[in-house]
């Protein structure tokens, strides 16, 4: 496909794509997100990192509607979004992965993958009864753009599986692909490399550059896996027992004492 | 000769258990009595029973099945089977008998031509108990009468009769539902407690029944005061206790135990020589009683159809041979019957019984007062359902 | 041998989506369809009427659920409550003047709206308490019906089906009943296994799987849920009022009752949950066996091979049909469905054992 | 102490994931199982636990030897008895008891309270910071807890061989590190035998004796875990190389793996 | 206000009675995570089983002993036969193979024994107790007790070591088998201690309305007593079953008359779909941990 070469600027620059104000998330009495302020620009990887925990997973949450914040403000390219419905804010160009792989069991990766086309269809029963005259024809046109991210993503030979026997590693990939045929602008990961071995891992990160470059998107990362991490990433952000702790350029980041202290363990396990 | 087919697809594993053996054992008996004697003109009587479970499906595929294999009776003995069959056996032009289910406006021949209740529709049953507490337990002007009732339409169906009839002698009528299927009905009793009813009619089967009679005892309300509707057998008598339910009192449309001449027949014939089809135990109990009954009056219609006719029989025969019923007692068991073409449900004779510790003893004699009222309703309904059909 | 999977290449997007790419089994679907279509001419009006007709009809009752259940995920324990209440609106539209065409719409419409309400009450909980909530409607219906007797037809709660048309066709007779039946069927068949194949079907087992990950893509999980128990309600009551018009030819409430829609779900069950096919199976097997079973005991105790009591003649059948349906759970849990498919995958890659590897 | 030869095993009936394994743990010894995604690791620990008839597996061919004792024919309760214990991939904790319950429900049946008590500490000892969550439901706790929650629950049976599916997955680097402390410590003090199903396998051969490569359902490489560390094709399959990895510049298309021993 | 009494406390004892029948299935959910949809066709089981002893002349209380038993033993062969295989399987599927079991046994027990409904007694008599004008039933009062203490004896049983290992299983069969608790014993014991409670409830039903098939339709009240209180906790049946039964009577009570009909079961349902609305899990029942 002709993807890679319709090339964009993936230098960070000065629109504002995500903004969490002050956000706060509390569980019963467990206070998960505290008070977490960021902002992601356009065309940059932000990093989330830090302890087991400390609140990533809770923040992604919050910004997708699953667990919406009960306190402060989040601004979508300047909209507010923190009342919006999951669907609502998936609708306005966010797209997630899982930290565990949230793919449909019954149904098979093209299946999985087409209904990242969700937004782009228009389901409804009458359609499907006029299948022959009216929804066979999205169905096709849908399948192209399908087709396109299953060939960057290099999925063909597993395109006709059951999404629940292939390798983990391939079901993240295709969570990937899910995510990616809904075109989104911005790109939410949540470890998406974990459970894999060194060469599977460098799969993944030429994928999600590829992802990036082709598509021009803004991605904030979540994964322990630092190598990656300072490798891919603009930025970090480390939250700590739901508080940002430190934020910053990735090598700086990682080597700060309280992230060390609280995340990292010893120095040299920032290279693995 | 040719057999005259009679099919039998009873309900022997679900609602009407309670009945189903003992009913079903009368009717084969009876048939035993009529073939050891010859059958009828020499043809004998092929009784085919199955279950349907009480349900419609089953049924209908019984009696298409039965219709194709020459059938020219029916006995469903439930009601949401008969109901599903009236269409058919009317255009089929096969007999159904209904006897003390199915519906009451069926007793129109006119609407219903090949549908026979055969016994005391349910409007008769409910007016035969309010005649004899009327002539009987001091009148019931400026009582009270409480009609406790499972919430169904079978125990709804006596309520329009009820009430013309609270009009027309002057009673207080009240009713009660308790909710299927019956085995908790605290709060209705306690209701019906403090409306201290001078006469309360208790309106279920099965094992509702017996629990509707231990409430009504444990609420204080005397055995005498409680008159059921014709499904109350020696089965709950025993499961109340036998003593405790002295003097509870039902409808009956047929004799109860072995006394009449027609049970007694059965027993020399078919008992003793060791041909009855169940336990013995259960010859001359009500729904023994009541499944012999069916049967002699249905076999009597096929000896009269027969004579006049002359085989094969088929249902249109079948039809004529139960309307040109008169006076049919069958030795005893049964009030006298008269069918005609208008009057399918033979005159609505019935008397109340009582419990005396052992078995059900009459308390008057037949009678089928009130036919002017219960006639009211049957012609209502039977009009509506011509519209409908 | 029988399935070859080899030499077949589809060269289009179109003819890979087709509803059965092998053509073996297309053939199979032919020759199925026309043997629904030369039934009245081969089997004889008893089969027709006793067995073929109630069990199309139910097999499209299941196929409704399926939607509901097998695709969508949202089990429900009150379907029969849903067909009654088609049933009743056909049969009081009909009544009242209407043409059953329009009547079996209205039909659908009022099964579908209140199936709809009742769905939006359940809308947050899953699984057992979802089969309660539907429970519920079944009790809530069920009442109402016996309660009110303009719905039920006054003390005798029966109604009979008025003599009607359908496309200037006189329902009279057996065989238009059984086309009709038929058509009826064959329509929710081919927009079940169309639904399946498109995005709104996706959408619904997206719904099923994980409700928060279809949520992501975008997927209105509420809506979803309302439309799956909209289009199923809507499929149940047509269904109901066609079973009410062509086979039974009058209702009341006993026919809708709570035992109903137990063996409605025990049809998509046994049959296996989601399959098209396996709800034709499941509806055969669960109308069928116990009829089978009740005249095969007969058969044998008249041959005097079974010499017990009429009690227990009549509760054998039920004994058996019990052991039948724990039985074959315990052999093939994903129902008859998967036994069949077992048996083709058995043969798509004969001679050899495994599939892979 | 555990010995397999030539295991296979077919899934569904149809699918064969493991075909010939043949691997051995000693006495006190730490052992890794190194491979891809979907190579059977997983796959292989539940034979020797006795978990795969839930998942409709079945080990068709091979034997498997624990103590010189064929284990085949036991069901995993057993198997647990005789001191073989898995901890899963994937925590699979308890979710609606609290940690405390979770420790209390591996315990033996008949145990004395004394010893419960004894063993409870110990994992508390271990894991000090479960302690924290004495009222919470483990299912609320995050992964890393589980973790060691898992672990410990598997400590509570008293295995003479414990079995772990990548209990470095979705942990953070202090914690990867923690956790493979405290099974050496483990490992050390009660002279536990440890069989590991790592992907990190960078620390993976840092930290075992021995290892073994399983590609596709074949174990492809086995030995000292020194000795495959030098390994050209595991140092750049597994381990990345001998430099850090430019990501930026990772090849789309590599050669194959040849596996030269 | 006597008769507000009145139903107040015969509801109660209602409600206690339903719940005996539902402790049944709160058992079995608890531990083996199986909603039991058999417990009406068991407690029939157990009510036949107790006549059949006591028609050969056994002394009531030595029946229900053997009774019992017999019903412990049938619970585990239940877990033996049916649902050791079952193990992994979608939770519908074993819903299914519950019910299944139940139109087995409802062939069974009638088709054996005969359709008719048979008497039991355990010597209560009919005479209720009065306070007042309030009328209390005394059998009912019997049940309402065997129900206290069964549920009482239950509560404590989950606290013990093995209750709580009969969690464990019921949270995860595979990690329970893993760490060596054996699942198919701890399903077994829970499936005969089903049993039992369906005993007691057999007799004490049985009592009140005879023996016949219709006593496995008490499953209906039971459930919905288990939707209410929460379908893993012992307490949410004690406490599910007193509000079923006290509203199922007092409600009616006064509703009955101006209704025209009886309003027990579209009480019990509007009751269901109250609390599937607004507490999804009934009031003590566990939340299901999703975590995203
Ligand atoms: N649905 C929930 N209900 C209650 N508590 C929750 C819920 N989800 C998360 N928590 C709690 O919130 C805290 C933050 O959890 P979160 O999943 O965001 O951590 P994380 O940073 O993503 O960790 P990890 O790296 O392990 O994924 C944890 O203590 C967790 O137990
Ligand atoms: N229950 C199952 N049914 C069918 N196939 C299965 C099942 N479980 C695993 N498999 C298949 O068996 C193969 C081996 O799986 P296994 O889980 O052992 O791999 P693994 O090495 O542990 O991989 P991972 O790193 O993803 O955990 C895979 O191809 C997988 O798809
Ligand atoms: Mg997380
Ligand atoms: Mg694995």
């Amino acid at each position: 496909m002709s993807l890679t070469s319709t090339l964009t600027s993936t230098a960070p620059n000065n629109e504002v794509v995500l903004a969490c104000h002050n956000i706060s998330r509390w569980f019963g009495g467990l206070h998960a997100v505290k008070h977490v302020t960021m902002e992601i620009r356009k065309g940059e990887t932000l990093g989330l990192v830090g302890p087991n925990g400390s609140g990533k997973t809770t923040t992604v949450n919050a910004i997708t509607g699953f667990f919406p914040p009960q306190e402060g403000e989040i601004l979508y390219m300047g909209r507010p979004i923190q009342k919006m419905r999951p669907h609502e804010i998936a609708q306005q160009g966010i797209a997630r992965t899982f930290q565990n792989v949230a793919l449909f069991k019954g149904m098979s990766v093209l299946d999985n993958i087409l209904l990242g086309r969700h937004n782009f269809m228009k389901p409804s029963v009458l359609r499907a009864m006029l299948y022959w005259w009216s929804a066979q024809k999205e169905e096709v046109s849908n399948r192209y753009k399908v087709e396109e991210i299953i060939d960057l993503l290099q999925l063909e030979d597993v395109r006709d599986e059951m999404v629940d026997v292939v390798p983990l590693g391939t079901q993240k990939r295709v969570e990937l692909a899910r995510a990616l045929v809904a075109e989104p602008q911005f790109l939410i990961l949540d470890e998406p490399m974990a459970g894999m071995n060194q060469e599977e891992k460098e799969y993944m990160v030429r994928f999600i550059l590829d992802a990036k470059e082709a598509l021009g998107l803004t991605i904030l990362l979540i994964e322990h896996h630092m190598d990656v991490v300072t490798a891919i990433c603009d930025r970090l952000v480390v939250l700590n027992n739901g508080e940002k702790i430190k934020e910053g350029q990735p090598l700086e980041a990682i080597s700060d004492p309280t992230v060390v202290a609280a995340y990292i363990g010893r120095v040299d396990n920032a290279a693995a | 000769k040719d057999p005259i087919k009679f099919a039998a697809p009873l309900d022997y594993t679900a609602v009407y258990t309670f009945l189903t053996n003992e009913y079903a054992q009368g009717q084969k008996d009876y048939v035993t009595m009529v073939n050891e004697s010859g059958g009828i003109d020499g043809h004998k009587i092929e009784y085919m029973t199955s279950d349907t479970g009480n349900q419609p499906q089953r049924g209908i595929e019984a009696y298409n099945r039965a219709l194709r294999d020459g059938a020219i009776w029916f006995d469903f003995l439930s009601t949401p089977v008969a109901r599903a069959m009236v269409n058919r056996v009317l255009d089929d032009k096969v007999v159904m008998i209904t006897a003390f289910h199915g519906r009451g406006d069926a007793s129109d021949g006119e609407t219903f031509p090949y549908v026979f209740p055969v016994m005391s529709t349910y409007w008769s049953q409910a007016a035969t108990l309010i005649d004899y507490m009327e002539q009987h337990e001091g009148g019931l002007k400026g009582k009270k009468v409480a009609h406790v009732y499972i919430d169904s339409p079978f125990g709804r169906e006596p309520i329009p009769v009820l009430e013309k009839l609270s009009d027309k002698l002057g009673f207080t009528l009240r009713t009660f539902p308790y909710a299927s299927p019956g085995n908790e009905q605290s709060s209705t009793w306690s209701e019906v407690r403090r409306f201290r009813p001078d006469q309360v009619i208790i309106w279920g089967a099965g094992g509702g029944q017996a629990v509707s009679v231990r409430e009504a005892i444990r609420n204080g309300i005397a055995p005498e005061k409680i008159h059921s509707v014709v499904w109350l057998a020696e089965a709950d008598m025993e499961s109340v206790g036998k003593d405790t339910a002295k003097g509870i009192r039902k409808f009956e449309g047929t004799d109860n135990g072995t006394n009449s001449a027609l049970i007694q027949e059965i027993m020399a014939k078919v008992i003793e020589p060791g041909k009855g089809s169940g336990p013995k135990e259960n010859v001359g109990r009500s729904y023994y009683n009541i499944g012999v009954a069916t049967m002699a009056v249905s076999v009597e219609a096929a000896r009269l159809a027969m004579k006049e006719f002359g085989a094969p029989l088929d249902g249109e025969k079948l039809r004529k041979g139960f309307e040109m019923i008169k006076d049919y007692d069958a030795n005893g068991l049964l009030p006298p019957l008269s069918f005609s073409e208008k009057d399918h449900q033979g005159g609505g004779f019935g008397r109340v019984s009582h419990w005396d510790g052992e078995k059900w003893a009459p308390l008057n004699e037949w009678s089928n007062p009130y036919q002017d009222i219960v006639w009211e309703s049957i012609r209502q309904d039977a009009a509506a359902f011509k519209e409908g059909r | 041998m029988f399935y070859r999977l080899s030499g077949i290449h589809h060269t289009r997007y179109e003819t890979a989506r087709r509803l059965w790419p092998i053509p073996a089994d297309r053939r199979q679907v032919w020759f199925l369809l026309l043997l629904g279509l030369a039934a009245p001419f081969v089997f004889s009006n008893f089969y027709l009427t006793s067995y073929i007709m109630p069990w199309l009809i139910l097999s499209a009752a299941a196929l409704s659920l399926t939607l509901l259940m097998g695709i969508a995920g949202q089990l429900h324990f009150g379907f029969a409550s849903v067909m009654a209440i088609g049933a009743y609106t056909s049969i009081h539209l009909t009544r009242a003047g209407v043409p059953l065409e329009f009547a079996l719409l209205g039909a659908g419409l009022a099964s579908a709206l209140i199936g709809s309400v009742f769905g939006a009450a359940a809308l947050r909980v899953k699984g057992l308490y979802l089969v309660m909530a539907t429970l519920a409607m079944q009790y809530l219906v069920d009442w109402t019906i016996i309660n009110v007797p303009a719905i039920s037809g006054g003390a005798q709660a029966t109604l009979q089906t008025p003599a009607s048309t359908f496309f200037f066709i006189s329902l009279k007779t057996d065989m238009a009943r059984y086309y009709l039946a038929l058509l009826w069927v064959v329509f929710v068949t081919l927009l079940i296994l169309n639904i399946k194949r498109t995005s709104i079907g996706r959408a619904l087992v997206a719904v099923r799987d994980k409700d928060y990950a279809a949520a992501v893509i975008g997927v209105n999980v509420v809506r979803y849920k309302l439309v799956a128990f909209f289009t199923s309600s809507f499929l149940g009551g047509v269904t109901g009022a066609i079973l009410a018009f062509c086979y039974y030819q009058a209702v009341t409430p006993e026919q809708f009752n709570f035992n109903i829609s137990v063996q409605l779900v025990a049809m998509v069950l046994v049959g296996g949950l989601g399959s098209v096919l396996g709800a034709y199976l499941g509806a055969g097997f669960v109308l069928l066996v116990p009829i089978l079973l009740t005249n095969g005991v007969i058969l044998l105790s008249g041959m005097g091979w079974l010499d017990v009591s009429t009690n227990l003649l009549a509760h054998i059948p039920l004994m058996i049909y019990g052991a039948l349906i724990i039985g074959f759970l315990l052999f093939e849990p994903l129902g008859l469905g998967k036994i069949y498919d077992n048996f083709r995958n058995y043969l798509l890659v004969w001679p050899f054992r495994h599939s892979k590897l | 102490m555990l010995k397999l030869s030539n295991v296979e095993v077919v899934y569904d009936k149809v699918f064969l994931a493991i075909r010939g394994v043949s691997l051995q743990v000693n006495e006190g010894g730490m052992v890794a199982l190194l491979g891809s995604n979907g190579a059977g690791k997983s796959t292989t620990l539940k034979s020797i636990s006795g978990l795969l008839a839930p998942e409709r597996g079945e080990v068709t061919r091979g034997s498997i030897e624990f103590l010189g004792e064929n284990i085949l024919p036991y069901g995993a309760p057993k198997r647990v008895g005789m001191g073989l214990v898995h901890v899963m991939e994937g925590r699979r904790i308890f979710g609606h008891l609290t940690p405390d319950d979770n420790l209390l429900a591996a315990y033996r049946n008949g145990g004395s309270r004394a010893r419960l008590n004894q063993l409870r500490d110990m994992v508390y000892d271990y894991f000090p910071r479960l302690t924290q969550f004495q009222k919470t439901k483990a299912g609320y706790l995050s992964g890393g807890e589980q973790q060691m929650l898992a672990i410990g629950r598997a400590l509570m049976t008293e295995p003479k061989l414990i079995m772990l599916d990548e209990p470095s997955l979705g942990l953070s680097p202090r914690l990867v590190q923690e956790i493979f402390g405290i099974i050496r410590k483990i490992n050390q003090e009660n002279n536990m035998s440890v069989l590991l199903v790592e992907q990190n396998a960078a620390a993976a051969l840092e930290f075992v004796d021995h290892a073994y490569l399983i590609e596709n359902g074949n174990v492809v490489m086995s030995g000292e875990a020194k000795v495959l560390k030098e390994n050209p094709d595991v140092q750049e399959f597994y381990l990345g190389g001998a430099d850090r990895v430019d990501y930026h510049n990772v090849k789309h298309y590599r050669r194959r793996k040849r596996w030269l021993a | 206000m006597a008769y507000f009494l009145e139903l107040l406390i015969n509801g109660a004892l209602t409600g206690l009675m339903y719940s005996l029948v539902a402790l049944g299935v709160v058992l079995i959910y608890k531990s083996a995570g199986v909603p039991n949809l058999a417990q009406g066709a068991m407690v029939m089981s157990a009510a036949y089983i107790v006549w059949v002893l006591s028609s050969y002349g056994v002394p009531m209380l030595l029946a229900i002993l053997i009774g019992a038993i017999i019903m412990f033993i049938f619970g585990m062969l239940a877990e033996r036969f049916l649902l050791r295989k079952m193990v992994g399987q979608p939770i519908i599927m074993i819903v299914m193979l519950t019910l299944g079991l139940e139109i087995f046994l409802r062939g069974f027990g009638p088709g054996i024994l005969g359709a008719a409904p048979k008497q039991i007694s355990i010597g209560v008599s009919l005479a209720p107790i009065i306070i007042g004008d309030v009328f209390i039933n005394r059998i009912y009062l019997v049940g309402g007790v065997i129900a206290l203490l069964l549920i009482g004896a239950s509560a404590l049983f989950f606290r013990t070591r093995t209750g709580t290992k009969l969690r464990a299983v019921s949270d995860d069969h595979i990690s329970s088998w893993s760490v060596g608790i054996s699942v198919e014993r701890a399903i077994g014991v829970s499936w005969g201690i089903a049993g039992i409670s369906a005993l007691a409830a057999g007799v004490v039903w049985g009592s009140v309305q005879g023996v016949d098939w219709t006593l496995s339709e008490l499953l209906f009240p039971a459930i919905a007593v288990v939707i209410l209180g929460g379908l893993d906790s012992v307490l949410g049946v004690l406490i599910g079953g007193l509000i079923v039964g006290i509203l199922g009577s007092v409600i009616p009570g006064y509703l009955d008359e101006i209704a025209g009909g009886g309003t027990r079961d579209v009480v019990t349902s509007v009751i269901i779909l109250l609390t599937i609305m607004f507490r999804p899990y009934g009031i003590l029942g566990r939340e299901d941990i999703e975590r995203v």
